[in-house]
């Protein structure tokens, strides 16, 4: 697609020939934005499949007792459920997919630092993918065990662990590698004349994002190894028969798992970072504030791990330690949310998609963010643990909160990645089923989860069940707009009209180029603004 | 087209690898921590056993590991400097005496490690299972904790003969030594391993 | 791009700072040997800390890098000791 | 306001009410600025946007504010905790004994049942056994929850105050049937209490059994419980008469476990091997374990069964 006007010719990303051919160009790109694709297309499925296990479990606790599997099967179900959602879907999803493809641009650069280390990284997700999905079809069936793999249970059950623990383990190694890349990119690569604090807001997420990738991984690592080699060779480190200590594995489990919940949000703010000023055609109010704060997110949220711990039988002490900590982290969060709100005051607001999913971000971030607030109260914490209250919390902020930066994200950046446009009405109407969907489906689990619903449980009291069929129904709303969402994005894929190179007016670095970008995103040294949300 | 290509595939900055090197070091760091905090958490509660069992082990063998690994550790370092300075023939040698040095680590691991197991001391042995509970979780870290840092050292040697023969085909040379410089930087992360492993596992009693 | 900004160190330095861990490593060696008690323990990983100071700044030319990476690698320590005091507080209170 | 179920309803529900009160008003204010935000501020009234400079004492504010909140919100909640973990000396003790699947009540001399049956006022400390994997000791009504952990000492108490039945849960994942592990708290007045403990069976020391005494001697007990515990070699509870599956010579086979399979395994241990064990730890005891010794061991399994 050559432009006989313009002086140096123009390729997209998307056309350029390289060395290899067809699928193979893709498969051994170095080129950011194709890694970046690569990685969104591999998440969407493991994203579509997890979705339709948990789709399962809904139908499964439509009615007490047995509707549509047996026990053991709801065991394996929640167990890959939870293992595709976190290591292969939210842990990677924004850094991966978008952070690949934007941050090189966002900072004026060309690539990141370290492009072949980065095809590497897609090739062992892909790799520790495969293994997970091995570890359902391999003989001994699928592992059991949650995905939190607690010790002694993981240690004793017959089922496929090892394979599912190696698997996580590979998945690590691969957001380990993302996350030095962008470290050394967001160090190095910087166009000339951006200093870090006229960075642009989501590549701030994704350095501090990296940082926990970098640093808590190694311990889940380490102790997923050390499980293995105690099923391998009866070690005994969790196992109190050997003398070993079931809490032991819980603090290591969590020293990584808790701020990997802040890799999940971290980016996820950074997109709505973004999205808000575009939209309100307005300079983000406390660009420093947002800045610090997720590096505050990143640091405190290393040391509240024991949250998830309250009633396992922990001293005292440690108990109120991290009660106060856990408080303490949420503070950074509000900061944001007040910054967000604030920028919309005197803007000029445009609600396109993309931002109607910002907004419901932040009313579903708050509704799961101060659901975290009860679950971190040591006294109340007693009550909802380890109940559906804790799941309709994670869904909440995970899914509402990731998931819906997720697709506002996918519908902001749509344009310059395809080059084309998606309709607005559809993209309108599923955004208000799934956010239909998405409250019915959750809010009733908060009530019976106070009630005393336990979790991971096949088989519930009657008095529950008015509740979970509300939540069921809820289920099938959201996916009806889930398929719409889906289906509106491939058809502008496929067919929409061609997009401008900024269709909403942004003013960072990605609008000042041509929809698709060009295999080197600039074709001249980019000029570098003081203050990247600079508008009029 | 075709320069487009060869200029991203070129684009070379020496501080990024170095910078990329720490960062893997800082991974790696805390790669052994995990371990660190399961030895101090055991330790703690079974003082005594670990004691115990730590007189099992031999200091000297011990001790001339970790005097062998600080050798390396400076033969390496020397090796850079010879490359700085651009003395080929000495930066082969130097690298040549730390993979020896590597060898001998290696080596005397083979035999400790080899006594043990004649004992019938290793993980899944019916002797292990048999141990009191602290003796045992003493040596299923001794075996995991070594055995991870020797895991290490094999990776750090690989990395060095690659060093080597590119010294050799002047691919490192004074203009163009970050391959080097991270090579050693590895091998320094595992002496520093060491450093720790030593005295906590041979020596604290 | 060059090298320029790396620093060579002498062999001398090396070898100075080789002859020190030797003679730190000979003194924990010794050092346990006397019954200290707890005080050991302390003894020997401050001793430990010294050598893994030595190594870091001139064999790893820790010294001679920016300011930046320097503090880098203090905050994954003190993360690092963090994480062992924090756990310990629910051990040491058990 | 508060019901009366146990002693720690009151700390808790007030912890409760505070901190969904400090949300939902934060949930409601923010939700209701963007809303009139977007109503007010809309690009197609045509005005545009006004670029506001930062205002460093709004910022202050909005630090220090959420920070005291937050403080006391961690207050509250540590103060309705603290009781929780201060039982009474003088509190009357059960023993909660879990196990895959199943909750086991042992009351004072060894007086076992399913459900958990207390007298009301009256304060009780519940100390939580774990036989085998992790398990959660939940009664919703009462606002406690406390894991049950093998080879560790965790425990619950509380003053149960109204009468009548309650749920109990366990909330731990623990395998298949982890939903089926529920159980009730039945609370009674101290009179039917009385009555009902003295129904209930006591279960007879081992101490006394010959064939015990056997089993001690040769140490057997380091390896095999016999109480359905997990250890190194399988329980000896009801280990009689069930149907076994074990490998011999390599080909897995379904028996069922009689006397003379007893004696086999004490002679012969690697004939058989239990699957789910390692073979060869169990050496043989041959010779050492005497003939006239087997009856007694047989019987002895027999009467745990
Ligand atoms: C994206 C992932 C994510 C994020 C960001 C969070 C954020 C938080 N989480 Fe959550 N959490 C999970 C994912 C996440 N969590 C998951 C997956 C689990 C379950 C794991 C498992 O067991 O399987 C879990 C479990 C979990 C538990 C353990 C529950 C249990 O098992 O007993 C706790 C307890 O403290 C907790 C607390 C918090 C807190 C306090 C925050 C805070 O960071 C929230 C901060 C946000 C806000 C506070 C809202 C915005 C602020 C305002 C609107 C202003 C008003 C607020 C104030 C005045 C402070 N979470
Ligand atoms: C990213 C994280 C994430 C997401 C998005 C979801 C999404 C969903 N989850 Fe869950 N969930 C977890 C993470 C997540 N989950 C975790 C970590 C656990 C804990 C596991 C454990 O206990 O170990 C859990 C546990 C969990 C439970 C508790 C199990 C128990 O304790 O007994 C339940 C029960 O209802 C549930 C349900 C659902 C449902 C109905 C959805 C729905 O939202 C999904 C609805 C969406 C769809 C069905 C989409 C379908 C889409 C299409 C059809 C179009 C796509 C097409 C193309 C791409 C071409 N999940
Ligand atoms: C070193 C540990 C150890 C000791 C001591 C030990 N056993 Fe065992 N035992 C095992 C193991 C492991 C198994 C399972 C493997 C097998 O079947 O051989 C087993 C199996 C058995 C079985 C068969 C149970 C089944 O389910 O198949 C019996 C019966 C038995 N032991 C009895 C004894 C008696 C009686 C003694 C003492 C005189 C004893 N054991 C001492 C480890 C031990
Ligand atoms: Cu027992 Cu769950
Ligand atoms: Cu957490």
């Amino acid at each position: 697609m050559s432009n006989g006007t313009s002086k140096i010719e123009y390729v997209s990303y998307l056309e350029h020939q390289g060395k290899y051919e067809g699928i193979f160009s893709w498969i051994f790109a170095t080129d950011h934005k194709r890694i970046g694709l690569l990685y969104m297309y591999a998440i969407i499925t493991f994203f579509f499949i997890g979705a339709i296990l948990g789709l399962l479990m809904k139908i499964e606790l439509i009615a007490p007792g047995e509707t549509i599997m047996k026990p053991q099967v709801y065991n394996g179900v929640f167990t890959l459920h939870g293992i595709l959602m976190i290591f292969m879907v939210v842990i990677p999803g924004l850094s991966a997919v978008f952070g690949n493809f934007f941050l090189p641009i966002l900072i004026g650069a060309k690539d990141v630092s370290f492009p072949k280390l980065n095809r590497f990284s897609w090739w062992i997700f892909i790799a520790g993918s495969i293994m997970a999905v091995a570890s359902q079809l391999m003989k001994d069936g699928p592992p059991d065990t949650g995905w939190t793999f607690y010790a002694p249970y993981s240690t004793s059950t017959g089922t496929n662990v090892i394979m599912a623990t190696a698997a996580a383990f590979v998945l690590g190694f691969s957001s380990i590698l993302t996350g030095l890349n962008f470290i050394v990119t967001i160090h190095q690569m910087r166009a000339p004349g951006m200093k870090f604090f006229n960075m642009p807001l989501f590549p701030w997420a994704l350095y501090a994002t990296a940082w926990i990738q970098l640093l808590a991984t190694p311990i889940i690592g380490i102790t997923l190894l050390m499980l293995i080699g105690e099923r391998l060779f009866a070690i005994g480190f969790f196992d109190p028969t050997l003398g070993g200590d079931p809490l032991l594995f819980q603090h290591l489990f969590w020293i990584y798992s808790h701020p990997a919940v802040y890799v999940m949000i971290l980016p996820a703010m950074g997109v709505i970072t973004e999205i808000i000023p575009t939209f309100c055609q307005k300079q983000i109010y406390g660009y420093k504030a947002i800045a610090i704060s997720s590096l505050a997110i990143a640091g405190v949220g290393f040391l509240v791990w024991g949250h998830h711990m309250y009633t396992s039988g922990m001293s005292e002490n440690a108990r109120w330690f991290f009660s106060l900590l856990t408080f303490i982290v949420a503070v950074p969060s509000a900061i944001k949310v007040f910054n967000w709100i604030s920028t919309m005051y005197k803007g000029s607001i445009d609600v396109k998609p993309p931002f109607l999913y910002a907004l419901s971000f932040i009313f579903l971030f708050i509704i799961g963010g101060t659901t975290g607030l009860l679950l971190g109260s040591v006294a109340t914490n007693v009550q909802v643990h380890d109940t559906s209250f804790v799941v309709a919390h994670f869904h909440y902020i995970v899914f509402g909160g990731m998931g819906f930066a997720f697709f506002a994200a996918i519908h902001y950046w749509f344009p310059k990645m395809y080059g084309k446009m998606y309709d607005y009405k559809r993209a309108n109407i599923a955004w208000g089923i799934i956010f239909l969907g998405f409250n019915l489906l959750y809010f009733p689990q908060f009530i019976i989860g106070i009630e005393g619903m336990p979790r991971r449980y096949f088989d519930y009291p009657i008095q529950f069940q008015t509740s979970q069929i509300i939540s069921s129904i809820g289920g099938f709303i959201l996916v009806s707009g889930l398929i719409l969402m889906v289906f509106n994005l491939i058809q502008g894929a496929r067919k929409g009209k061609l997009a401008p190179a900024n269709p909403w007016n942004g003013s960072t670095l990605e609008w000042q180029i041509p929809s698709p970008p060009s295999l080197e995103n600039f074709d001249e040294e980019p000029v570098i603004k003081k203050n990247p949300y600079y508008y009029k | 087209m075709s320069e487009n290509k060869l200029h991203i595939e070129e684009h070379r900055d020496d501080e990024a690898s170095k910078l990329g090197m720490w960062l893997f070091i800082f991974t790696e760091l805390l790669l052994f921590g995990g371990l660190f905090l399961v030895y101090s958490i055991f330790r703690a509660q079974y003082t005594t056993s670990f004691h115990e069992s730590s007189l099992e082990l031999s200091v000297t063998i011990g001790a001339i590991n970790t005097i062998v690994l600080l050798f390396s550790s400076m033969t390496i370092a020397m090796a850079l400097s010879a490359i700085q300075k651009n003395n080929k023939k000495l930066a082969l040698i130097l690298i040549g005496i730390t993979l020896f040095c590597a060898a001998i680590f290696l080596f005397n691991k083979y035999f400790e490690w080899g006594a043990k197991i004649e004992h019938g001391l290793y993980p899944g042995s019916t002797l292990m299972t048999l141990l009191d509970r602290g003796h045992l979780l003493y040596f299923s870290l001794y075996f995991f904790m070594t055995g991870l840092h020797a895991l290490h050292i094999v990776i750090g040697m690989i990395l060095l003969i690659v060093c080597y023969f590119k010294v050799k085909s002047q691919n490192i040379n004074n203009q163009n030594y970050v391959l080097l410089e991270n090579g050693a930087l590895y091998w320094h992360l595992v002496d520093l391993i060491w450093i720790f492993l030593f005295p906590l596992i041979y020596l604290i009693t | 791009m060059a090298n320029n900004s790396s620093h060579t160190t002498e062999y001398v330095v090396l070898a100075r700072v080789l002859l020190l861990l030797m003679f730190l490593t000979i003194l924990t060696i010794s050092i346990t040997s006397y019954h200290l008690g707890a005080f050991t323990v302390a003894i020997t990983l401050l001793i430990a800390g010294t050598k893994g100071y030595l190594v870091l700044s001139y064999f790893m030319h820790l010294k001679y890098e920016s300011l930046l990476l320097r503090i880098l690698v203090g905050m994954v320590f003190v993360l690092f000791a963090l994480i062992i005091v924090i756990t310990f507080i629910d051990y040491a209170y058990r | 306001m508060f019901s009366n179920a146990s002693n720690f309803v009151h700390g808790v529900d007030l912890a409760f009410f505070i901190i969904t009160g400090i949300s939902l008003f934060f949930l409601i204010t923010l939700t209701a600025m963007m809303i009139f935000f977007v109503v007010k501020y809309n690009k197609k009234k045509g005005i545009p946007a006004v670029q506001i400079k930062n205002n460093s004492l709004l910022e202050i504010t909005w630090i220090t504010i959420p920070m005291i909140l937050v403080l006391y919100m961690f207050y509250i909640g540590w103060e309705g905790f603290i009781p929780m973990r201060q039982a009474p000396k003088d509190a009357m003790e059960v023993k909660a004994i879990g196990q895959m699947w199943k909750w086991t009540f042992e009351y004072k001399g060894n007086k076992q049942s399913d459900t958990l049956v207390l007298p009301i006022h009256k304060a009780v400390k519940v100390n939580l056994i774990s036989k085998d994997v992790l398990h959660g000791f939940f009664i919703p009504s009462f606002r406690i929850k406390e894991d049950v952990v093998p080879q560790k000492n965790n425990y619950s108490w509380f003053i149960p105050g109204e009468l009548g039945d309650f749920d109990l849960y366990c909330t731990v994942y623990c395998g298949v049937n982890h939903s089926f592990m529920t159980s009730i708290v039945r609370i009674v007045s101290q009179n039917d209490y009385d009555k009902w403990l003295a129904t209930l069976n006591e279960k007879k020391p081992d101490i006394d059994n010959k064939g015990y005494k056997v089993l001690e001697k040769n140490g057997c007990f380091t390896c095999h419980t016999k109480d359905g515990g997990k250890s190194v070699g399988p329980s000896f509870e009801s280990l009689y008469g069930s149907t076994i599956e074990v490998a011999t010579n390599g080909t897995s086979r379904k028996l069922v476990v009689d006397s003379a399979y007893i004696v086999s395994s004490i002679i012969d241990p690697n004939k058989d091997i239990a699957v789910g064990y390692p073979q060869g730890i169990m050496k043989s005891y041959k010779g050492i374990v005497k003939e006239e010794e087997f009856k007694l061991i047989n019987d002895y399994l027999k009467s745990i069964k």
